[in-house]
């Protein structure tokens, strides 16, 4: 078989030094009644061309967002990657390498995460970021946990706008570790009514800007009330090219920003893996989850970097650290931080404008559809929109023209009660063709 | 050799994206926009790829030669899989599609939870947690809702041996349960009649690896899983090292009721400098209820997707993470299963534990096997009783193993043995490397057995940097980097 | 621009260092009438979405061989390369590299060389091979007029079953240096035709087994009349894959073994890049046109590799070179030695067996269909059939099905008289369901 | 850091492919099959792979720095074009595919010919030949057969400068041309007096490299063309330092007749260790009806091929090469061309131009430009004056350059200038990493006019090897590995 390198006398020769009679002998401390005797159940091993057409077929079997008109969003957008990140992504060192335990011979993943840490910190606005989290989500679920740590208090306040996603990430873990969770109606424009449920045990208010329904937000006041009250704000942004143009977290008083990474260099993928960004205030750096990269010197003086703060960990601390987690999103933090030395400030600026653009293209079309209403007042490239009757069915029926028209919200909230509302992104690889497909399709089934 | 950082270049308004001009019309955020420019670096094309190009050949890979980090499981990443991942159907897919659309991708969950749940003889499986660690937090997440549907409120305490993974009492704590510790034989297992001690109708789990980190079997394994029923507790299974017993031994026949499997290690999804991971959990008949959101269901109309509590999964604990977990690795794993087949997975967990046994022997000659009796599994342990009164230290030769062009074992893990060194050489390897890597081993023993102290002390030297100052990075944090200020010398780091 | 690293503050200060007022100053060599003033009449740069949809609608304009039943071959075979060897010629340091002018610092590419190059000899059963031509085709031309260097003789006689490319690539290049093209008419089992042409001006005599038609023929005998006549025989296999099963050109004694090499690691790519192998008797290796690439040692004495024997080469030689040609195909034959180094002899042997098994169920298949002669004798992976009426024609209503049936042999040699010939090959990418798929149509079209 | 060869593992019979068996039924190759197994050695997948990733670590490449090499241009390959010359719908296609499933192959190959005719403003292009040499040799092919075709079969000559490539001469002497050399001006430019001298009505054609191998343009270009055509002979251009003026010269209005185009230096096709190239060439009306097939011509259902001469097109001089050339490099040449646009070839030309010229300025205070006058194009040409006396030769430079971390430039080349040392930098080089290149030279040659002569003459001693013996290679020519006899020890190559 092609990945196994030892032949049968290879075998042979190794049981010899090793002074056992067979493999079967190497297995006996497993108690007899547990051995398999013979293989399980499943297919033999095939070639390359047999596992290929498999996969092909199933791939086969999807419509990708690229065969048509797409406008799905809802925490997953769809943007072009420049080939040369998944170019660099590919290459060895990168991708069959392992947590940099070993400083020494892994300075090229060091060095990589250290330019990311800075960038993220850089686009959030804020003093400090980590190597990368699971995702956005779990990241959030991270800060509302980390903000308990900081302040000692137990409750945490989730806007209505929030991914309901993440809320509902957020509520697992948090409750569970004893938390309590009161997570706001969902609204359209949600924000502002988190103010009146901060109180002197809030550990964390939970906003996100642009919104689960597009709606951007200056949330410079909750952050004081917060603040006034003792609270953390956590921001939380789940479209990162909207850090191009919009005011950062940081600038907005936020104590801890988290944000999904996905749509610079990683690509949709179904929904993973993506990469979690967080990012918080310098003074807040010992309670932070997950990996650091820090800056240091080997033994002539000489510029390096390190894996560092790792008392917080758990290999270390065992049932004392910040975190149960042990890995980042290490290969999607290189991705991203490749597409984002690419487009520098100046490009991602660009990007988002462009993107913002076709967002007020598109929005602009769908005002112009007789039974539409666009209801996000202002968006970055996402819009809410209330369909006659369901919205659910209403993609699916467009689905079948071969048109992606976007995510229903009682996709992410069956019980909101807003089985009406369709959220619809626009991005660079929108085309105005796109959008007249879109609305001429639209015009036909909504009558 | 140097590169300097993106930051520290003259230039930095290159560009390597060529976007076209905003569609039209006016900007409407007034007030809502960034005040200061972002001043992050762009690169033209060329310069990006040099300086990622530069930055890779400063890092050691699987690809390059053995990285024997013990626990680790750093095996082949055939890159059959990583073009697969990148099929558009996979790729360039939206997770919240309508379902019409990305049938074949829940399907290719459909047959990957089948082969999970055949080879580990488990009846359901909860494919989203996005790495070991987080498999272990949606374990014991079930493991409580369970306790919790059956009135066990009590149940508050996690048992787990000394020589566990951090994670483990990470996990238990971080969602709210108190650890405590199981001892260990003189052989390297759980001691039985501490466990059976320690065991009560407070505890809510065990959590034991198996294979343990010692790379051992649990040879009482059964018992053990017998004593936790018993106390109604559940056996959580920490299955880091699933790859040392795929296809010969099942999961399901030793009582387990959970078990996170890391799809980068036993199915050889790429490590990438740490992470994407993936951590698909396998439960018993009764944690199956508890799985958390979503679900893959079979319909009349092809598979559906159960997304929230509320619909048929009314007693799910909840929800891991937005969307359906890493279909990315997904992918890979489930072509590097149908790659090796039944047979090929049996074969490839019997020549890693073939490898690691002739590791064993070979170097036991000279170094120290903390438990030498009977065969290992997937990994070969030392302790470093071998160097005592040589002033060398595991560390320094780990260190002096990178000038000889490998990658260094884990070391001082598990924490039971003193100065351990853990070796796990995979199934990838062949007989030519094993002898290779035993022959520079052997060398290095002789050499620190003989004095040569500073070949051990100063290493490594052949590296792109001499050892690095871990203290000072720790005590002086510098997590970003920051423009010097005008006419201020940057000033350098310097240990004190 | 993305891929121009000047920006206008660059452009003026290197200005300065030069001291040159403008970059006009610095193309003032060029004659006035013919400077041109402004962009020539093309569009302007464009971003990574606009030229991959460009080029990827392109692309959907052509049906690829893996879109459904396919069967041609007639020198360039579909064959399954494994994803390995795609992801190792990407590699930066083997795709961005040049000619290995300087050993020291280009011994990834001299080693894979020497490798290659014994690969070769060993699959050819010749002594020595070199680093590679572009292709078959213009290695056999290479061929014919390494033979006149020789033997100083000025006639080649060229077998009926040579690839009728190849022999017009031969004929307009020999012909241009004065030689004399004896070709033999096209027939399905033409070799022993060559015998009556050798004569004493006969500098060497071409074969070809599988020949175009498919037909295997041991060429011993043809080696024996043209060593007696004091010609070199020259072997050219246009199928590489065949070399794992069937008798080198070595064994039945030839002097110069041309192939096309694009079976193993390379594909389709619509007729190039290729990748031309060529080997010969150590005797004649100061006449071999291409690189060789010999070992020696470095100053310390340790092994290296370095390009060899340049004397014979044009930039030394200048018009008393051996050839003009001063690049190989050197990615392409990385590619094919990654291919080979997996596959080993046996796999090679293995992947034959497999190929001649599928092409015997498809010729079986085939003599099936009323109205079909299969009329290869004696096949390798490829078959002539007799077709009721015009090759083509029945080619292009297949194709309107989806189906690539195979080669008309009137597309390779209009003249030939032979439009009713068709050319089917099958691989180890063939399945069953093709060869089915395939004959089904074929019974309904012909009656 | 040795690598062993393939040929030299003990294990030799493993396999990185698996295969199934044959279909069944009886080989029909009887007698036909070779005799004795076929003794080349198969890796696994995980041995290959990291056999030539450790072998590619070996090289230099323009991805990690400079390299310089004159005449060569390496610059900067983009990755999208990697990616859409591996579009299905271009690397899997047959190129005897019907010519109905191939719309999209033809159309590209029809729109690549209208940017190379725009950019050179000529009327034809053949798109075949496989390389630039390749391309010379279907230039004159053309040039012959339009001499055959006017019953001008008295032209047997073809003049070229001293300067020339060797293929110039190598091609012309390979069709059955006799060469003739034309002087060149202490200007580096071809001597007008001595080409009118040596043209007659037995001149073919010229062969002229315009930028040329001095790095200069030719500046009597037109008047060089006005005599060749006033002689009833045509002028073949070498197109290989096209690069230097595409966008603002188009070879058309100086009067040439053929000139090819290396897609990969011009046009950005990666250099691939050696190959493969591509060389479309270029052709004026008075040679176009000469063009070998195949030919893409429109037809009223799209496009059609014209693959033999008997079609409409009678006049052509053959067939180049099997197929229709080198689709893979007119993908990724065409996106290339897309990308940069009218406005960005231009710009490339010009900053091609831009940064010579300022490593020229830069280097020309320490060591000698060959023609120090006016400005060159995109190549700064050097001679060893500046090294008389320090016991240092060219090659010493260059070797030392190594140890700096790039690549030497071009040596001994072109042969009219003594002890030439000829710098390519490309437009793909930011100012930040030519003065890093600058620095270094003027560093190394401070070192070399001080008396530092061993750091020469030792050069290189940080590169995989030292410097290696040429010489005995040739005289001993080993082209393949042999398998030592059983119980001889294998015996090493050793400088007498």
């Amino acid at each position: 078989m092609r990945y196994l390198p030892l032949d049968e006398a290879d075998r042979r020769h190794m049981l010899g030094v090793i002074g056992a009679p067979d493999v079967d002998a190497l297995f006996a401390d497993v108690p007899a009644p547990a051995r398999l005797s013979a293989p399980v159940d499943l297919p033999r091993h095939a070639g390359e061309i047999e596992v290929e057409r498999e996969l092909a077929g199933l791939a086969a079997l999807n419509r990708p967002a690229g065969a048509g008109p797409f406008f799905c969003g809802a925490g997953a957008y769809r943007h072009h990657v420049p080939a040369t990140v998944d170019h660099i992504i590919q290459r060895s060192e990168f991708l069959t390498s392992y947590t940099p335990y070993q400083p020494e011979i892994a300075q090229g993943t060091l060095q990589v995460l250290f330019e990311f840490q800075t960038q993220v910190a850089a686009l959030t606005g804020m003093e400090v970021a980590n190597a990368s989290l699971y995702d956005g989500s779990t990241a959030c679920a991270e800060a509302v946990m980390m903000s308990r740590r900081v302040t000692r208090r137990r409750k945490a306040v989730l806007s209505g706008g929030l991914h309901p996603h993440y809320a509902a990430v957020t509520h697992t873990i948090a409750t569970a570790e004893g938390m309590e969770i009161a997570r706001r109606p969902a609204a359209v424009d949600a924000e502002a009514d988190v103010l009146a449920a901060i109180d002197s045990d809030t550990a964390c208010v939970v906003v996100q800007t642009p919104n689960v329904f597009g709606t951007v937000t200056d949330v410079t006041a909750i952050a004081a009330a917060a603040h006034a009250a003792g609270a953390l704000l956590v921001v939380v942004t789940t479209e990162a090219v909207a850090l191009g143009l919009l005011k950062s977290p940081g600038e907005m008083g936020a104590d801890i920003a988290v944000a999904e990474g996905q749509s610079l260099g990683v690509g949709l993928n179904f929904g993973g893996p993506y990469v979690g960004l967080f990012a918080c205030r310098e003074k807040f750096v010992r309670q932070m989850p997950g990996r650091l990269c820090g800056e240091t010197v080997d033994a002539e003086g000489r510029r390096g970097f390190v894996l560092t703060l790792s008392t917080r960990e758990q290999h270390i601390r065992r049932e004392k650290a910040t975190s149960n987690i042990c890995t980042n999103s290490g290969l999607c933090a290189l991705a991203f931080s490749i597409h984002m030395t690419l487009l520098g400030g100046t490009g991602l600026r660009r990007l988002a404008e462009v993107n913002h653009g076709r967002a007020r293209t598109l929005a602009g079309a769908l005002a112009g559809v007789p039974g539409l209403e666009v209801l996000t007042p202002r968006f970055f490239n996402e819009v809410a929109v209330r369909v006659p009757g369901s919205a659910a069915a209403l993609v699916e029926d467009l689905a079948g023209e071969g048109i992606l028209a976007g995510v229903p919200f009682s996709r992410l909230d069956p019980s909101a009660g807003q089985d009406d509302v369709l959220l619809l992104a626009a991005t660079e690889t929108t085309s105005a063709a796109d959008i007249d497909a879109l609305v001429a399709a639209l015009s036909r089934r909504i009558r | 050799q140097d590169e300097a950082l993106i930051f520290e270049r003259e230039s930095r308004n290159g560009t390597g994206v060529d976007l076209p001009a905003p569609d039209a019309g006016a900007e409407d955020l007034a007030g809502l926009v960034r005040a200061a420019p972002l001043s992050l670096p762009g690169l033209s094309e060329p310069e990006t790829v040099r300086h990622y190009v530069r930055l890779s050949q400063k890092n050691h890979a699987i690809d390059l030669a053995l990285y024997p980090l013990g626990s680790c499981t750093m095996k082949h990443n055939p890159r059959l899989n990583e073009k697969l991942a990148r099929l558009p159907g996979f790729a360039d897919l939206h997770p919240l599609a309508p379902v019409s659309a990305v049938q074949g991708a829940l399907g290719l969950m459909d047959r990957l939870s089948h082969w999970l749940k055949t080879l580990t003889g488990m009846p359901a499986v909860a494919l989203s947690p996005k790495a070991g660690a987080h498999g272990e937090l949606c374990g014991l997440l079930a493991i409580r809702a369970a306790h919790a549907a059956a009135g066990q409120v009590q149940r508050r305490l996690v048992l787990t041996p000394t020589s566990a993974h951090g994670t483990n009492p990470a996990t238990a704590a971080f969602v709210g349960y108190e650890v405590v510790e199981i001892g260990q034989t003189a052989d390297g297992r759980v001691d039985l009649a501490d466990l059976a001690a320690k065991l009560s109708d407070e505890v809510a789990a065990i959590m034991v690896t198996n294979p343990n980190t010692c790379g051992l079997f649990e040879r009482d394994i059964l018992e053990i899983s017998r004593l936790t029923h018993a106390a109604g507790a559940y056996f959580y299974c920490d299955g880091a090292n699933f790859n040392a017993i795929v296809g010969r031994v099942r999961p399901g026949d030793l009582g387990v009721d959970a078990m996170h499997i890391n799809l980068h290690k036993t199915f050889s999804t790429p490590h990438g400098g740490g992470g994407p991971g993936s951590g698909p959990v396998v439960l018993s008949a009764a944690l199956a209820p508890f799985a958390p959101t979503p679900w893959v269901v079979h319909g009349p109309e092809g598979f559906r997707l159960l997304e929230e509590a509320g619909d048929e999964a009314v007693q799910a604990f909840g929800r891991m993470t937005a969307f359906h977990g890493q279909m990315g690795m997904y992918v890979r794993a489930y072509a590097y299963m149908l790659s090796h087949g039944a047979d090929g997975l049996r074969q490839a967990a019997e020549d890693a534990v073939l490898n690691a046994n002739y590791i064993k022997a070979r170097l036991s000659g000279v170094m120290s096997a903390a438990f030498p009796d009977g065969p290992c599994m997937h990994e070969a342990l030392f302790d470093d009783r071998w160097l005592e009164g040589t002033g060398i230290t595991t560390l320094d030769f780990a260190k002096a193993m990178i000038d000889e062009g490998f990658h260094p074992m884990t070391m001082y893990f598990p924490l039971v043995v003193h100065g351990a060194m853990l070796i796990e050489p995979t199934e990838s390897e062949s007989r030519a490397e094993l002898d290779r890597f035993c022959d520079a081993l052997l060398a290095l023993a002789g050499a620190a057995l003989s004095g040569d102290v500073e070949r051990f002390t100063a290493a490594p030297r052949l590296a792109p940097l001499r050892r690095l100052d871990e203290t000072l990075a720790a005590r002086k944090p510098r997590l970003t980097w920051r423009a010097p200020e005008p006419g201020v010398a940057p000033a350098p780091l310097a240990a004190e």
